[in-house]
């Protein structure tokens, strides 16, 4: 069971085939948002077997081995904190605290981003992971905090457990729609998705931290880059849309699809509804607005828990 | 602090055109800016020399293939001016139907461009959807979608009948409400108020050092408009504002672009309904006589000036363009100076730069 | 500056407006291109008006035409689409209303040789039969 | 870098090869180059992108930098100063790569031949895979033009 678990469902067959849904319906309801059609169904794995199949350009002083293996490591972590988000309540493992694992295997793409660009002796890939860096100190604060809020209000750091609490009272959204606001807003960041895609913003940094990369690693950080799209939604539709007691008599699956949709939603309107901000426009946004409001609403959980 | 040279161009996403900026960074703030043009330097004007008067027409309407038509027009009128040729009102007043259309289109154009360089994707995809409602009028009205070629020496290629005129008008009607809501969003939308507000800023006073013209100067508090004050027919007797600001930063360029495309419309509509009667070209003699003539228009980026000599063959001896591009670049190195990284774009798509006007 | 939900949620009138607005996008590559009437594409010729007289070969802006006389009856018109401007300008010399253009958009190719058309080409047996 | 295409085995290949060819039709990634137009051209390229022919359909992104593109498209008559940025470009794209010539000037010079600073034509820089005449182009016929590559590939 546990190796269909790792592959198959909900492991990485699962998460690859969401993957490309997820991006193809991401481009899909950008298009429409915008007066246009958008991609067939079938573009984002042509786009994967398409970058698979060219040639690997490596720039001239750039790092081989670091090079080839920043992108599978993002892809790991990514892979391995999917392990621990459940899909529709099953997951491959589960145990006390995984929430906290969960959130430091997703910020490590961030860190190989950032070095995605140092290894590639690109100006663009140095100024593009240098600002993802700057970004992550400003989305990842209030993230971790807004996170923190269902884990605190459930009292526990296990996911399950927090998706169980929900299950019997109601869904972490309604009591902490500020959390719920300030997760999404981190997420866009954590994705580096319009309107926060600073560090890839193609009129200012061309490709960002990935303009010298070509070919298979190419198609390995897109790959990563979708994935992580994933588990973000998954881990915020479980702590925050978790099994609610008015729904129990539905199938579970499709349930959680349909939330996981509401959040794909949410996200790919931010991006058609705002401009991209500016780096220090974001970092005060961050440290002004995201951060205290955060704080507020973990102060608010703590008194509803009394 | 160590800096970082970063080469922008002459191939980056936010130059349409091959032009090289070497920007010296400081993190992520500029702090020495140098420019290389001369990418698209074609030798327009030494070509103008082997070509006859009407070659010549098609030839410069490629200076630049966004503003085509106001630079085949300004041609033209010099060499008219030099035939001594009276162009027919009904001429005239399709030419400037042409030219203000070119201007809708241009500014809806670039619109969408200073949308899409600030990661505003949904605002690029509506300008660009509202402005093919003025190419399908365009290329209604003479066949080309971008290059019109509805210039001959001595009028108008294209004249239009009732019939289309009705059609015309109710396409202004929709395009009118269109404009509208990029206006608001340019006026109300915060995002993007909050990425193009005090960026690039020119003083009145550095507009009038550097000789700037166009939108960018009317956006600096400059009240200069050729149309109004050439008080040359057509323009004499339609009504319309000139939209003038004082902030001078990109957002106020923005705005003045938009609010004229606004008039623009109107003037379409105007142009549209006082179209005198009667021919739209004039017999015009195939060799020019010998002299010298200057013309000028007011081109969506600012004042167009042709200076053309004849010496009498069927050839000009010498054709000089003077595009408003070329006066809004050398500003750039002061606008450039302590930009952050990220503005650089705002400000190089503000001031609407036309590298192929410039080089020709 | 004053913080307003408005600025921020500015958009979404617009955006539901235009989801509601009917699609503009063409259907092109999977349908047949609809080209307006009066679109300046290609160039042809009625050859039986043609005269040879050269005055589109003199004005075109972009060395499009070519004409190969031999004599006075015998010669050839060459259309090169390649470098044509699709300008008009021909259309607009022609005295005898031979050359014109059409709403058609000139063919993409592999080898620009394929694209050379001979538009008119004149031998003095046809000359004869027509008069 | 050893290309890793020629470790795999022929067998596999010859079962793979007819998927691949399918992913590099459906996702022409288009790098976009002016090499000394009119603006012309590139407002059109520009244009297909936007709602009234919208590209993504077909899978064409316009992609930012040159070793994620697999379609070069150029426009212009290749002035003296850009053909060394133009055969830069070209270099660091990754193959397999294609180039497309839009524009009469690009085809062959155009209205510019015999022009002093130009070297009239793409074909005279680098090779051209489809020409696709026209001035401007239609973005129709820059669609075909793309459509009659991707048939070839």
């Amino acid at each position: 069971m546990v190796p269909f678990r790792l592959l198959v469902y909900p492991g990485f067959l699962f998460l690859f085939f969401c993957a490309m849904l997820f991006s193809w319906l991401d481009r899909r309801i950008i298009a429409r948002v915008q007066g246009r059609v958008g991609p067939p169904w079938y573009q984002p794995l042509a786009d994967f077997i398409k970058l698979l199949t060219k040639e690997d350009v490596l720039t001239t002083g750039a790092h081989a081995l670091a090079s080839s293996v920043l992108p599978m490591v993002s892809l790991v972590s990514v892979l391995t904190a999917a392990l621990y988000v459940p899909v529709a309540g099953v997951s491959a493992d589960s145990f006390d605290g995984d929430l906290i694992v969960v959130l430091f295997l997703l910020s490590m793409p961030a860190l190989t981003y950032f070095l995605a660009g140092w290894v590639s002796v690109g100006v663009y890939s140095i100024i593009g992971g240098h600002r993802s860096l700057l970004q992550y100190f400003s989305y990842e604060v209030p993230f971790l905090i807004a996170l923190a809020g269902p884990a605190v209000l459930s009292g526990s750091w296990r996911i399950a457990d927090i998706i169980a609490y929900q299950g019997h009272t109601i869904w972490g959204a309604l009591t902490q729609p500020l959390g719920f606001l300030l997760a999404v807003v981190g997420l866009i960041g954590k994705l580096k998705r319009d309107p926060l895609d600073i560090p890839k913003a193609k009129s200012e940094v061309v490709g960002g931290p990935l303009t010298e990369f070509s070919g298979r690693k190419l198609a390995l950080w897109h790959l990563a880059l979708d994935m992580q799209t994933v588990v973000g939604i998954f881990l915020l539709v479980n702590l925050f849309l978790g099994g609610s007691r008015f729904l129990t008599g539905l199938p579970a699956f499709p349930v959680f699809a349909l939330k996981a949709l509401g959040v794909l939603l949410m996200l790919s309107l931010a991006s058609a509804l705002y401009a991209r901000l500016r780096i220090d426009q974001l970092a005060t946004l961050g440290s002004r607005w995201l951060a205290p409001l955060a704080l507020l609403q973990v102060a608010v959980v703590l008194w509803m828990r009394g | 602090m160590t800096k970082t040279t970063v080469p922008i161009g002459p191939q980056h996403p936010l130059l349409k055109e091959p032009m090289s900026f070497q920007l010296g960074l400081e993190g992520e703030r500029v702090a020495e800016s140098a420019m290389r043009i001369g990418y698209v330097h074609r030798g327009i004007e030494r070509l103008c020399q082997e070509r006859s008067y009407v070659q010549n027409i098609y030839l410069l309407e490629r200076v630049c293939g966004i503003c085509s038509h106001v630079h085949a027009t300004t041609y033209s009128r010099a060499v008219e001016a030099l035939m001594g040729v009276e162009v027919p009102p009904r001429g005239v007043y399709l030419r400037a139907l042409m030219c203000e259309f070119e201007r809708i289109h241009s500014h809806l154009l670039w619109l969408g461009v200073i949308a899409r360089n600030i990661g505003f994707d949904t605002i690029f995809n509506y300008a660009w959807r509202d402005r093919e409602i003025v190419l399908d009028i365009m290329e209604d009205l003479s066949g080309g979608r971008v290059s019109h070629a509805a210039n001959t020496l001595g009028g108008s290629r294209f004249d239009l009948t009732d019939e289309h005129r009705d059609k015309i008008l109710e396409q202004l009607q929709i395009m009118d409400a269109q404009i509208q809501l990029l206006l608001g969003a340019v006026e109300h939308e915060r995002t993007l108020r909050e990425r193009t507000r005090g960026i690039g800023k020119l003083t009145l006073e550095q507009i009038h050092r550097y000789c700037v013209v166009g939108p960018v100067a009317r956006a600096s508090g400059l009240d200069i408009d050729l149309r109004r004050d050439r008080h040359e027919a057509p323009y004499d007797r339609l009504e319309f504002a000139v939209p003038v600001h004082t902030d001078g930063d990109v957002w106020a360029r923005t705005l003045v672009r938009v609010q004229e495309a606004v008039e623009s419309v109107s003037l379409c509509r105007q142009i549209l309904n006082s179209l005198p009667e009667g021919p739209v070209t004039t017999r015009v003699p195939r060799r020019v006589p010998a002299g010298e003539a200057i013309s000028r228009s007011e081109a969506p980026r600012g004042e167009v000036i042709y200076y053309v000599r004849s010496d009498g063959s069927d050839k000009p001896a010498r054709v000089k363009v003077r595009t408003p591009t070329l006066t809004a670049l050398v500003t750039l190195s002061e606008q450039l100076a302590d930009v952050q990284m990220a503005d650089v774009s705002v400000v190089l798509s503000g001031v609407d730069l036309c590298i192929a006007c410039a080089d020709r | 500056m004053p913080f307003r939900v408005r600025s921020l949620i500015y958009m979404v009138p617009q955006i539901i407006r235009s989801l509601r607005a009917p699609s503009i996008t063409v259907r092109f590559p999977f349908a047949p291109a609809v080209i307006p009437e009066g679109y300046r594409g290609v160039v042809k010729v009625h050859a039986e008006l043609c005269r040879g007289c050269s005055l589109c070969v003199r004005d075109c802006p972009a060395a499009a035409l070519e004409l190969h006389r031999e004599n006075r009856e015998t010669y050839r018109l060459i259309y090169h689409p390649e470098r044509c401007a699709y300008c008009g300008q021909c259309e607009l010399s022609c005295n005898f209303g031979a050359i014109y253009q059409v709403n058609e958009i000139s063919r993409s190719t592999l080898h620009l040789s394929e694209l050379e058309t001979v538009l008119v080409d004149r031998k003095p047996e046809e000359e004869d039969s027509e008069g | 870098m050893v290309d890793a295409r020629s470790t795999i085995p022929n067998a596999v290949k010859r079962w793979t090869a007819p998927v691949v060819r399918w992913a590099r039709r459906k996702s022409p990634w288009v790098l976009h180059f002016n090499s000394g137009g009119c603006n012309g051209c590139d407002i059109e390229i520009l244009d297909l992108l936007t709602p009234r022919y919208d590209m993504e359909r077909l899978g064409i992104l316009k992609e930012a930098a040159p070793r994620h593109a697999d379609v070069l498209v150029c426009t212009g008559p290749v002035t003296r100063q850009s053909r060394d940025r133009l055969l830069r470009i070209y270099e660091q794209m990754a193959a397999p790569k294609w180039v497309v010539a839009v524009g009469s000037c690009s085809c062959s010079g155009g209205v510019f031949h015999g022009g002093y600073n130009i070297h009239g034509g793409i074909d005279k820089v680098l090779p051209v895979n489809v020409y696709v005449p026209g001035c401007p182009c239609r973005p129709e016929a820059i669609v075909a033009g793309i459509a009659q590559l991707l048939g070839e590939i």
